[in-house]
C-alpha cells in the first residue's frame, strides 16, 4: 500500500463515524464566538482539522472528491471580499466603515451583536479553507515529488 | 519582574537560534518561539491581579477584568504567525527539492 | 431506501440531538440554529455514516449490544486478573509472540470495534490487519496455540458471536 | 498559589522546551520539543484570565505540529557536527546575549508591576461595550467591532501569506518544464 493511500482499516472506521461531530463542534465554536470563548478562528481551525482527519486517513484522491478543491479556493478568496463587503455596507447604513449597522439584540441570546456573528462566520470559512489548502497542496506537492523518483 | 525577565530570556533563546543555526528547520522553530514569547509578553502585560476573563455571564456582575486590548491583538497575531510559518515551511520545502539540503551555507554555496 | 439516504437522515438527527444537548432548548433562537447546522453538517459529511445495510432490525442490534457491552466487561475482568497473576508471580511466566486469527465478520465497524476490544483486553494487541483476507496480527502475553484456528477459538471467538448479531 | 509562582514554573519548561527543540538532532523530537512550548503557552493563557488565546493558541499550536511534521518527517535529514570555528561563534553570540540580557534588566524594572496595568484605553471597552456591541464576550466585541479595521488587516495578510505559500509549492521548477 502507498503512503497516501490513506491509513488502516481501523483509522477509517472511527474517521467516518466521527467527522459529521468535529464539524459540528467546530460550527458550535463559530456560532458562539460572541457569547463564550471561541469565535470565528478557533472554529476555522477545528473545521479544517476535520477535512485534515479525513486527508490522513482516506488519502488524496478520495478527500478531492469529497471536497471539490475549486470551490474551496473561491470560498477562500470570496471570504475576503464578502468582509469588506460587510464593511463598506456600514458606510451606507451607519456612516462609517464596519459599523456595526444590523440590530443589536439582546445580550446573551444567540442572535445579537450586529454584525459581529457575519464577521465571526466569514472568517471561520476564510481560516479553514487557507489553512487546509495549505495542507492539501503540501500533499500534492509530496506525491508529484513522489511520482517522480 | 521575574515573569518580565523569563519572558524576555525566551525571546533570547529563539533569537540565538535564529542567528547560529545553519539549518532551515531549526530557524523556523527559533522564529516560532520568538514569536510565543513576544505573545506571552504581552499577556503578561495585561494582567490584572484577581480579575475575572473579560467574558460577561448570565446572572453574575463583575468589576474587575483583565485588558482585552492586549488579548484580541495577540489573536491576530497568533494566526498571522501560523500563516507565515506555512510559507516557511512551503519555501524550506521547495528549496529542499532543488538543492537536497536544509543547511543554508551550502545554499548559499550553491547559489554562487 | 438507498444507503446514502438513510445515513444521511440518521447523521441530521444525530447532530440535532448533540446540538440541543450543547445548548439551551428552551431558546427558539437556538433550536432554529441547530437545525440549519444540522443540515449544513449533513450536506457536507452525512454519507459517509452508514455505508452497507444490515439485516436485523433496529432493537434487537440494541439488545445484542448491551449484551456485548457486559460480555465485554466480563472477558475484560478475567483478562485483568490474569494479567495481574502473571505480572505478580515470582517466576514471570510470560511468552510473548505475535499471532494471526482470521476472522469471520464483514463489516469494516464489525471488524474496527473487534480490534479495539481485543487492544483494550490486557495482554492482547492488535498490531495490524489485513482487509483482503480478514487477517488481524495480534500480540500476546502469552501464546498458547501456534496454529491460526486454535487461535480464532482463543482470542477472537469470545467476541466475535455477538458482534456478528450486533452489525451483519 | 499566586498565578507569579505557576507561571515561573510554565517558562521554566518552556525555556527547557526550547532550549531543547534547537540543540536535538533529531528533527522529529525538535518538533515534539516546540509542542511542549506552544501548549506551555496555551497554559499560561489560561493561568492569564485568557480562555479565548488558550483555545486559539492550542489548535494552532496542533496545526503547527501537523505542517512540520508533515513536511519535513520523511526528508532525509541529517546534521554535521558544527565546525571549531562555528562552535566559537556560538560562544561569543551567548555573551553577547548575555550582555544585552544584563543591560536590559533596569528597562524592565521601569515597566509597570505584574498585576496593575494601566489600562486607559481598554477601561472605556470594558465599561460599554456589552451596552454599544451587544456581545457578551468583549474579547470579540473589540476585534470584530472596536477594532475590525485591524481585523480585515490580519485577514489580508493570512490571506497574502497562504497565497504565497500556495504559489510557492504549485510553480513548477524550470528543470521540469524542459522535461517535459
Amino acid at each position: 500500500m502507498k503512503s497516501h493511500d490513506g491509513m488502516t482499516l481501523i483509522v477509517k472506521t472511527v474517521t467516518r463515524l466521527s467527522v459529521w461531530l468535529i464539524i459540528l463542534y467546530g460550527l458550535y465554536i463559530i456560532l458562539h464566538g460572541h457569547l463564550t470563548p471561541g469565535g470565528g478562528f478557533g472554529g476555522g481551525v477545528v473545521i479544517a482539522l476535520a477535512f485534515l482527519n479525513v486527508l490522513l486517513a482516506f488519502g488524496h484522491k478520495f478527500t478531492g472528491e469529497w471536497l471539490k478543491i475549486p470551490l474551496l479556493e473561491k470560498l477562500e478568496s470570496g471570504s475576503t471580499l464578502l468582509f469588506m463587503l460587510v464593511g463598506l455596507l456600514g458606510i451606507f447604513y451607519a456612516g462609517s466603515f464596519l459599523a456595526n449597522y444590523i440590530i443589536k439584540g439582546s445580550l446573551y441570546h444567540l442572535f445579537s451583536a450586529g454584525t459581529i456573528p457575519l464577521l465571526n462566520i466569514i472568517i471561520g470559512v476564510k481560516v479553514a479553507m487557507s489553512l487546509f489548502l495549505v495542507v492539501w497542496v503540501m500533499a500534492a506537492f509530496k506525491i508529484e515529488e513522489e511520482e517522480e523518483q | 519582574m521575574t515573569i518580565y525577565l523569563m519572558c524576555f530570556i525566551l525571546f533570547l533563546v529563539g533569537f540565538y537560534g535564529v542567528i547560529t543555526k545553519r539549518d532551515l528547520v531549526k530557524i523556523i522553530l527559533s522564529l516560532a518561539i520568538m514569536g510565543y514569547s513576544t505573545n506571552l509578553f504581552l499577556i503578561i502585560f495585561a494582567y490584572r491581579t484577581g480579575a475575572h476573563y473579560p467574558i460577561l455571564e448570565k446572572g453574575t456582575s463583575v468589576t474587575a477584568m483583565v485588558d482585552p486590548l492586549p488579548q484580541a491583538l495577540v489573536l491576530t497575531s497568533i494566526v498571522i504567525e501560523l500563516g507565515i510559518t506555512a510559507l516557511l515551511v512551503a519555501l524550506a520545502v521547495r528549496l529542499y527539492g532543488k538543492y537536497k539540503t536544509f543547511d543554508i551555507t551550502k545554499i548559499r554555496r550553491l547559489l554562487g | 431506501m438507498k444507503v446514502e439516504t438513510k445515513s444521511r437522515i440518521t447523521v441530521f438527527i444525530l447532530a440535532a440531538l448533540v446540538w440541543f444537548a450543547l445548548t439551551d432548548i428552551k431558546d427558539f433562537q437556538e433550536v432554529i440554529a441547530g437545525l440549519v447546522l444540522a443540515a449544513v453538517v449533513t450536506l457536507l459529511a452525512g454519507k459517509f455514516f452508514i455505508t452497507t445495510t444490515k439485516q436485523r432490525g433496529v432493537p434487537h442490534r440494541i439488545i445484542a449490544a448491551v449484551r456485548y457491552f457486559f460480555n465485554f466487561l466480563w472477558e475484560m475482568i478475567k483478562a485483568n486478573v490474569h494479567v495481574a497473576f502473571i505480572v505478580l508471580h515470582p517466576m514471570l511466566p510470560i511468552k510473548p509472540g505475535i499471532v494471526k486469527i482470521k476472522t469471520k465478520l464483514t463489516k469494516d465497524s464489525a471488524i474496527t470495534i473487534l480490534t479495539n476490544s481485543i487492544t483494550l483486553t490486557p495482554g492482547t494487541l492488535t498490531v495490524d490487519i489485513n482487509p483482503d483476507s480478514k487477517e488481524i496480527y495480534i500480540h500476546c502475553i502469552e501464546v498458547h496455540a501456534t496454529t491460526v484456528d486454535e487461535n480464532t477459538q482463543q482470542i477472537g471467538q469470545r467476541f466475535e458471536h455477538i458482534l456478528a448479531e450486533v452489525f451483519e | 498559589m499566586p498565578v507569579e509562582t505557576w507561571l515561573t514554573f510554565v517558562l521554566g519548561i518552556m525555556i527547557i522546551g526550547s532550549v531543547v527543540a534547537l540543540e536535538l538532532k533529531d528533527i522529529l523530537s525538535a518538533i515534539i520539543a516546540i509542542g511542549i512550548v506552544g501548549l506551555g503557552v496555551s497554559v499560561a493563557f489560561l493561568f492569564l484570565q485568557a480562555p479565548d488565546l488558550a483555545i486559539v493558541q492550542f489548535l494552532f499550536e496542533i496545526f503547527a505540529i501537523i505542517i512540520l511534521i508533515k513536511a519535513f518527517i520523511k526528508k532525509d535529514y541529517h546534521v554535521e557536527t558544527p565546525s571549531r570555528i562555528n562552535l566559537y561563534l556560538s560562544g561569543i553570540t551567548v555573551i553577547i546575549l548575555v550582555v544585552i540580557f544584563i543591560f536590559s534588566i533596569p528597562i524592565f524594572k521601569s515597566l509597570p508591576v505584574f498585576g496593575e496595568p494601566l489600562m486607559t484605553t481598554s477601561q472605556y471597552y470594558l465599561d460599554n461595550g456589552a451596552a454599544e456591541t451587544g456581545a457578551a464576550n468583549l474579547v470579540s466585541s473589540i476585534i470584530l467591532d472596536y477594532r475590525a479595521y485591524d481585523t480585515l488587516g490580519e485577514v489580508t495578510v493570512l490571506f497574502t501569506a497562504i497565497l504565497g505559500a500556495l504559489t510557492v509549492l504549485r510553480i513548477k521548477s524550470r528543470t521540469k518544464m524542459e522535461k517535459r
